[in-house]
């Protein structure tokens, strides 16, 4: 059960540890995107928006074949297409198309930032999840986020991003996304499973010709429950700027790390040490004499 | 200066007029509700303050109106203190004698105006907090502005809000504690007056201005 | 009243500590189970069929309201791939993953309509007003330019001046019928999509 | 499809031209991602744009549309000067070896027995030398000077990879590559298999660019093999079946044609199509034809069709000529039809030249629709601003539209490309008053033969015999109407050798064509169905998927025609000896007594190799031809000619003969040649073609799909573009001299200019799913803008290479 296991090991804005003492022993899940078989059909698209009954504006065309043109509220993922001349290869055409959506880190920045308890939590089985009656629409998992994925949606102002069909597999079966991919660019397993799968086609990919082929798994979140095959492993950002070296922003990790217990120590410890000033000196008051000095002075400016 | 209040022997100063201490407690409530808001998205432990909103929703919801409230208001107060509040050079020998000044020890220290050097200290301190928390809270306002910003501004935006309130928070902290510590001061903000050897104490140089300000006569209010 | 007294400091402390012992009581948010979305197909009915749009021809599954007792009317909810089927294993392309909103397409024609000559509009018509109407008409044409012997005096049997455009993704059983009466009126101009 | 769908995982080698699978097909393409993660399989792409197929594809070529005879003519010519062919499968397997009259000829772009006035030939000469025993001449050794194989070799050796460069601007280095990547298939343990579609089909050479393909794949051995074949990806989800089922103006169900004028005598219908053997000892299946037209016309009309009424032969109507779509609409447009039923089909949308189209459908006295959906072909007499810019009060068309339901709200049987017949079940009903096709088929025809039987008429007899044995007149079920177009017993059926031996008792079903018999015993409403529902019930709705031999063959899940067979010509996998040329994929094999293996031997099971019976059962000569004899209107081989509308305006191959620019057999009428454009006016090649994300004109009423690609858009190269001045998302006009559209420029780098004979040559790419209704956003039908000329064999239209105009707007 371990790959269904909705075992909560990271809570947002919680202190305390959930309970803790089951473990995924068999393995945490994974989505692979294997770009290089990926044909930017779209059925993944359609898939998620069937399954998590969605549907996004019917909008426009504005010179190319990304639609819709971005990540919303009801577009949970997206096909993200990029033309390169690749210079190794004569300058040949590559259409690289990358499939968008949350990457499932390890070291979910969304989770971190958030400040609604229970709005955004990580299952032992590796999904990051919103609960979207816990949230309260700050949008700070946008901020938090390295990957720029989480949308406020402008109905209920509540943040929404893909779950991994988390209701899916939960009662053991893969994500939508993953079931409908026609061409076996989603396959869906075990993370090692995933990296085993990804070294097979990273070698398929070398014998032809993408020597730098390769597995993105990025390492500054920890790892993430969604990874890459690439072509060019090396360049990530070739694919729509898919982050060379993802990590949780310094400034998300000041605002919400060191900074939160040490600024509530620095009220508190303002608070006390008035208190033991009051203690210890205590209150400054005005004396009969300080009345009389002052009608002195009253006096004298009178009769100045 | 005449009496104003209805004890015979006491004759009392005006330290506030009506709309000073309107415009200041106006601004009090709004930082508490700011603060208190602010406070529950700031630290989980503190998240149980966003009941007192009417939970965590309304909590992201009024926060931003209630800084903006704070914020407004505080310019008013500001825009009519500002003058008040220059440094001058025996604020400064003021400030070096802080020793005294937390032990009790006025009669040491330089005469005070209006305003000592710790209120002009706080009330800078106020004018910039609440300037940061102003600009950042905007970016950071997701229903109406974020879309404008870049996630990197509005990362720094964060960091630049949070500490922006921490400073706001622990120097309304030290105002407040002044107001116990230095007693009648409460009085001074809720009433608007003082008794003259309170200001005699405290604000000797400001009890002189008020007494030649109003030389021959004093003045009725 | 000129300040505050120890007690009334006191006061407003314990007022603010019971303020927040009263929050953690009941005011706060009860701390919210994390339950997933619950699973939609649960116990919903399960039909076998095949995508109507290309001839990969993928099976999909349609999950509907109700169990099919008497008194339940199905409803579509659901499409996806049948994992059994050996061509698409489960998979669909974004055509076949969204059938959903083809069953439910606002466009759905649900009852027969006639255009007069020169109108604007349609109008609703019942099916025996449409089916008599055609066949009245389809017979007219028929009995006035049926063709039985051609100019040389061969017997050709054909009736050329009505035609049909038979559908490419209706059934065989669609398919066959319409051909068996089609040809038995004598019509030639038949065509279907096979070629656009 | 030869082959089927997840036989493509076997391939080593995968082709993709005339077709774009990966955009079309998404599903089946999974198995072309397949053969290249487990088999080592490389992909080949060549296509005017830089599709969604050629994203994945380890070589991608352009080439310029319509000139796809001209690339495989040149392949062929690398593999035959290159000797990159399979040997024995060409010698045995092929009419390499027969020898072609000595009048047969070819000249500066045409064959012998040209007749330019009627456009079309005298092909008298296109054929073998008899022999004084009535056979074919062969010469097995192939140094015959007049063999099929030689004549060939002189045909294509004019296709030189400098003549590709030149007229498909294909760059010659990427073609030589491609052509021994090709040739690498000619071992006998290495396949290919060529997918194709619309891209091939909707050229006025269409079907000789397919024939080139196929010569391609049978110079390889690639035919009758796993992970080979010629694998055409249809477009409906049963426009395979509805073609089975000959649902066209000259065929009866089961490929067989309806007669012609002249076929007045029954005896000569039969004797032209039960085709006797070329060769000593063949199969030549067709000698059966009298067992299936009989079983058909005893399905049709019961007792009626007797032998003493020639199985009811009159009651068939006689063609003078093809009624296809095109003819059907000019005659339309000439004011020559009275009346028109479209069953689930969009003309006004899915045929050539909107302005015809719309006129035509003007001219009708009524025009009756079936269909789920809101079709532009229903409101063809309503304004809809510059998409339809019509005045109503001016269309005098009578138009009833009836409403009808969906695929999950019916039972019934689709043919996929594979051939697989696969029963569905229904999971709903339908909206409001919809019904099914069926019911609305059958009350129609109850309401005429009723007429008809009250009132009499023109020739009522077929009408009112015409055998309607189902329960409930009105609504015939799919079960029902399956059992008969499959076939039974109509008498008891003796084992003729042992006449106390009832093969099937009266009212059987049948298990197979082989049981039919023209006595009129049997019917069966299309031959090559027969067994689909069986003895044993219903083998469509068969769902063990289990494939015992692990090369996707699953034989148990539902059936396919012919006889379950899942790879036509497989007997072709195997050499003279009857041993498979792959044994790491047999599909069949002899084991010393019989046939066996993993898939309906193509061939008499019980025939020894040793007797010399070719595998291709079907043709006369037993073996597959490169010599197309009289089969194909424009010639015995493909030959390339341009497009109607070229951007040349010459044939590169043929510089001297004007009459051989376009195909000169090809049909075209005159208002619609006058409607032509010429390059100096509309400079820029068009090719239209659907996109992933929805599927014809159906899709942009659902609203997922609408999302997902919501308005009308063309494709411009990047150098077009910066000709024109064109940035991305700008709104640009495209016209043609048939009329015009204007939707948002995708610019790109996937459509590169090509140098055509020393011009450049820029191409346009037109998706053509935005019409007029819908929740998509409204748009031009892209078919405004297309050409009335069809293949000459088929008739489908040329939309896939004509002549262009791009302005911004």
């Amino acid at each position: 059960m371990a790959l269904q296991s909705l075992d909560i090991v990271r809570r947002s804005a919680t202190t305390t540890a959930p309970p803790s003492v089951r473990e995924p022993h068999t393995g945490t899940v994974a989505k692979l995107i294997d770009t290089t078989k990926c044909i930017g059909c779209k059925a993944c698209q359609v898939a998620c928006m069937e399954w998590n009954d969605l549907r996004d504006d019917i909008g426009t065309n504005v010179g190319g074949y990304q639609n819709p043109h971005d990540l919303t509220d009801q577009s949970w993922t997206l096909m993200r297409f990029a033309e390169y001349e690749n210079p190794d290869k004569g300058n040949d055409l590559e259409w690289l198309i990358r499939k968008d959506g949350c990457m499932h880190c390890a070291d979910p920045g969304c989770l971190k930032a958030c400040p609604a308890p229970g709005a955004i939590v990580q299952y032992a089985n590796g999904i990051v999840d919103f609960h979207e009656e816990n949230c309260i629409g700050c949008g700070y998992c946008i901020a938090g986020c390295p990957f720029n994925i989480p949308r406020i949606s402008k109905r209920d102002h509540k943040a929404y991003k893909c779950t991994l069909c988390s209701d899916r597999v939960a009662v053991g079966l893969e994500p939508a996304c993953i079931k409908s991919c026609p061409t076996g660019a989603l396959v869906w397993g075990t993370k090692e499973e995933m990296h085993q799968h990804a070294a097979e086609r990273v070698e398929d990919l070398k014998s032809r010709g993408f020597d730098r082929a390769g597995l993105y798994d990025p390492p500054g979140v920890g790892g993430t429950h969604v990874m890459y095959v690439l072509h060019h492993a090396d360049r990530p950002q070739l694919y729509n700027d898919l982050p060379e070296d993802p990590h949780i922003s310094p400034a998300v990790s000041v605002w919400k790390g060191a900074t939160k217990p040490l600024a509530l120590a620095g009220i508190v410890l303002t608070a006390l040490a008035g208190f033991f000033h009051y203690i210890r000196v205590g209150r400054n008051e005005t004396h009969e004499s300080d009345e009389r000095a002052a009608a002195r002075e009253t006096e004298h400016v009178r009769h100045e | 200066m005449n009496d104003t209040t209805s004890e015979p022997q006491r004759r009392t100063i005006e330290r506030y007029t009506a709309n000073e201490r309107t415009n200041h407690w106006f601004v009090a409530i709004a930082f508490v509700l700011s603060a208190i808001s602010g406070l529950a998205l700031f630290h989980p432990a503190l998240y149980w303050l966003s009941a007192l909103l009417g939970g965590g929703t309304w909590t992201r919801i009024l926060h931003p109106f209630l800084g903006v409230v704070m914020a407004i208001g505080f310019a008013l107060l500001a825009a009519a203190l500002w003058k008040f509040n220059k440094m001058e050079p025996r604020d400064w020998q003021w400030l070096r004698q802080g020793r005294d000044v937390v032990n009790n020890r006025e009669d040491r220290l330089p005469e005070v105006g209006r305003f000592n050097a710790g209120q002009k200290l706080l009330f800078f301190v106020l004018v910039v907090s609440i300037l940061g928390l102003l600009l950042s809270g905007i970016v950071l306002w997701r229903q109406f502005f974020s879309i404008y910003f870049s996630l990197g501004v509005i990362r720094v935006a964060a960091v630049v809000h949070a500490v922006c309130a921490f400073v706001l928070i622990c120097a309304i902290v030290v105002h407040i504690y002044a107001g116990i510590w230095v007693k009648g001061s409460i009085a001074a903000m809720t009433r608007g007056t003082v008794t003259p050897g309170w200001a005699w104490k405290h604000h000797r140089a400001w009890l002189r201005e008020k007494l030649h300000a109003t030389h021959p006569r004093p003045r009725s209010d | 009243m000129s300040d505050m007294t120890r007690r009334q400091f006191l006061a407003i402390t314990g007022g603010g500590l019971a303020g927040s012992s009263l929050a953690l009581l009941g005011f706060s948010p009860g701390v919210a189970l994390a339950e997933v979305r619950q699973f939609k197909l649960a116990r919903a009915t399960e039909t076998r069929n095949t995508c109507p749009y290309c001839s990969v021809a993928c099976g999909v599954l349609m999950y509907s309201l109700g169990d099919k007792a008497k008194n339940a009317t199905p409803s579509i909810f659901h499409i996806e791939g049948d994992p059994d089927h050996p061509v698409n294993r489960g998979t669909l392309c974004p055509k076949g993953a969204g059938l959903i909103d083809f069953i439910h397409s606002p466009s759905r024609l649900k009852y027969p309509e006639y255009r007069a000559p020169g109108s604007d509009r349609w109008q609703r018509v019942s099916w025996d007003e449409a089916m008599e109407r055609i066949a009245r008409l389809m017979k007219q044409d028929r009995d006035a330019n049926f063709i039985a012997k051609n100019a040389e005096g061969q017997t050709v049997n054909r009736w050329l001046t009505t035609g049909m455009l038979a559908a490419s993704a209706s059934s065989n059983e669609a398919g066959y019928i319409t051909h068996k009466v089609v040809r038995s009126l004598g019509i030639l101009a038949f065509d279907n999509q096979a070629r656009v | 499809m030869t082959n089927h769908w997840v036989d493509i995982r076997n391939a080593d080698l995968v082709l993709i031209m005339g077709g774009n699978a990966a955009e079309a097909h998404p599903c089946g393409f999974k198995w072309v991602t397949e053969a290249k993660a487990h088999n080592k399989a490389r992909l080949i792409v060549v296509d005017p744009r830089f599709t969604r197929s050629a994203s994945v594809a380890d070589v991608y070529a352009p080439i310029r549309a319509g000139t796809d005879i001209a690339f495989l003519g040149g392949v062929i010519n690398y593999l035959l000067a290159n000797d990159r062919i399979q040997r024995d499968y060409v010698t045995h397997y092929t009419d390499a070896s027969f020898i072609v009259r000595e009048d047969f000829a070819f000249h500066d772009g045409l064959f012998s027995g040209y007749d330019a006035e009627n456009r079309s030939y005298d092909k008298a000469s296109w054929e073998y030398e008899i022999g004084d025993d009535g056979f074919a001449r062969i010469d097995p050794s192939l140094q015959h000077p007049r063999c099929v194989l030689n004549l060939m070799k002189q045909h294509y050796s004019r296709y030189t990879p400098e003549m590709v460069e030149r007229v498909c601007g294909t760059p010659k280095e990427r073609f030589q590559q491609i052509c021994e990547m090709i040739g690498s298939t000619a071992g006998p343990r290495r396949a290919m298999t060529i997918m194709y579609a619309l891209g091939w089909t909707q050229h006025s050479i269409g079907s000789q660019m397919i024939r080139c393909a196929a010569m391609v794949q049978l110079l390889l051995g690639n035919i009758g093999v796993s992970g080979g074949g010629m694998n055409a990806l249809r477009g409906h989800s049963n426009i395979q079946g509805l073609t089975d089922l000959g649902l066209l103006s000259n065929s009866l169900p089961g490929y067989i044609t309806l007669p012609f004028d002249r076929e007045q005598d029954y005896n000569e219908y039969v004797a032209v199509r039960a085709q006797q053997p070329l060769r000593p000892n063949q199969v030549s299946y067709w000698q059966n034809f009298p067992s299936f037209f009989v079983s058909l016309q005893k399905a049709w009309w019961g007792d009626a069709a007797t032998a003493g009424n020639r199985w009811a032969y009159d009651y068939l109507p006689k063609i003078d000529r093809l009624y296809d779509m095109l003819q059907v609409f000019d005659l339309m447009a000439q004011g020559k039809m009275n009346g028109y039923l479209a069953q689930g089909f969009n003309p006004l949308a899915a045929a050539p030249n909107k302005a015809k189209m719309s006129a035509a459908l003007s001219k009708l006295k009524f025009l009756v629709i079936m269909d789920p959906l809101v079709t532009e072909t229903s409101e063809f007499w309503r304004n809809y601003g510059v998409h339809n810019d019509v005045d109503p009060s001016k269309i005098q068309t009578e138009v009833i539209r009836l409403p009808v339901t969906c695929f999950a709200e019916e039972d019934g049987a689709l043919v996929n490309s594979g051939r697989w017949l696969q029963w569905h079940w229904k999971g709903a009903d339908g909206p409001g008053e919809a019904r099914t096709d069926i019911e609305i088929m059958a009350e129609l025809f109850t309401r005429l033969r009723q007429l008809y039987q009250t009132e009499g008429g023109a020739f009522p007899d077929p009408i009112v015999n015409l055998a309607w044995p189902y329960v409930y007149a009105n609504r015939p079920t799919p079960e029902e109407l399956a059992k008969e177009y499959s076939g039974r017993a109509l008498a008891d059926l003796v084992d003729p050798k042992d006449k106390t031996n009832v093969l099937r008792k009266r009212g059987e079903q049948l298990a197979g064509f082989g049981e039919l018999r023209d006595d009129g015993t049997t019917a069966s409403g299309c031959w090559i169905f027969c067994g689909a529902w069986g003895p044993t019930g219903n083998l469509m709705a068969r769902r063990d998927n289990s494939d015992p031999t692990g090369i996707g063959q699953t034989l148990q899940w539902a059936w396919s025609w012919p006889a379950n067979r899942r790879v036509l010509y497989n007997r072709a996998s195997c050499d003279t000896n009857g041993k498979p040329f792959n044994p790491e994929r047999p599909l069949i094999q002899w084991n010393g007594k019989q046939w066996i293996g993993a898939d309906t031997p193509d061939y008499r099971v019980g025939d020894d190799p040793a007797a010399g019976v070719g595998p291709f059962i079907m043709n006369q000569e037993g073996v597959a031809r490169f010599f197309a004899r009289g089969n194909m209107t424009e010639g015995p081989f493909p030959e390339h000619y341009e497009p109607f509308e070229s951007p040349l305006g010459y044939n590169p191959l043929s510089r001297n003969e004007p009459r051989a620019v376009s195909n000169p057999a090809a049909r075209i009428f005159k208002s619609d040649r006058d409607a032509l454009g010429s390059a100096a006016q509309f400079p820029h090649v068009a090719t239209t073609y659907r996109l992933t994300e929805h599927f014809h004109y159906w899709t942009k009423h659902v609203r997922i799909n609408a999302i997902t690609q919501p308005e009308q858009f063309v494709e411009i190269g990047a150098a077009l573009a910066g000709e024109l001045g064109v940035a991305p998302g700008d709104r640009v006009r495209v016209s043609s001299n048939r009329g015009h559209i204007e939707a948002v420029a995708v610019v790109t780098k996937r459509i590169r200019p090509l140098n055509i004979d020393g011009r450049t040559v820029h191409t346009v790419g037109i998706p053509i799913h935005w019409g007029f209704t819908g929740l998509a956003r409204p748009g031009y039908i892209a078919n405004t803008l297309t050409p009335f000329v069809g293949d000459a064999n088929s008739q489908t239209p040329e939309f896939k290479a004509f002549l262009v105009k791009v302005e911004k707007v």
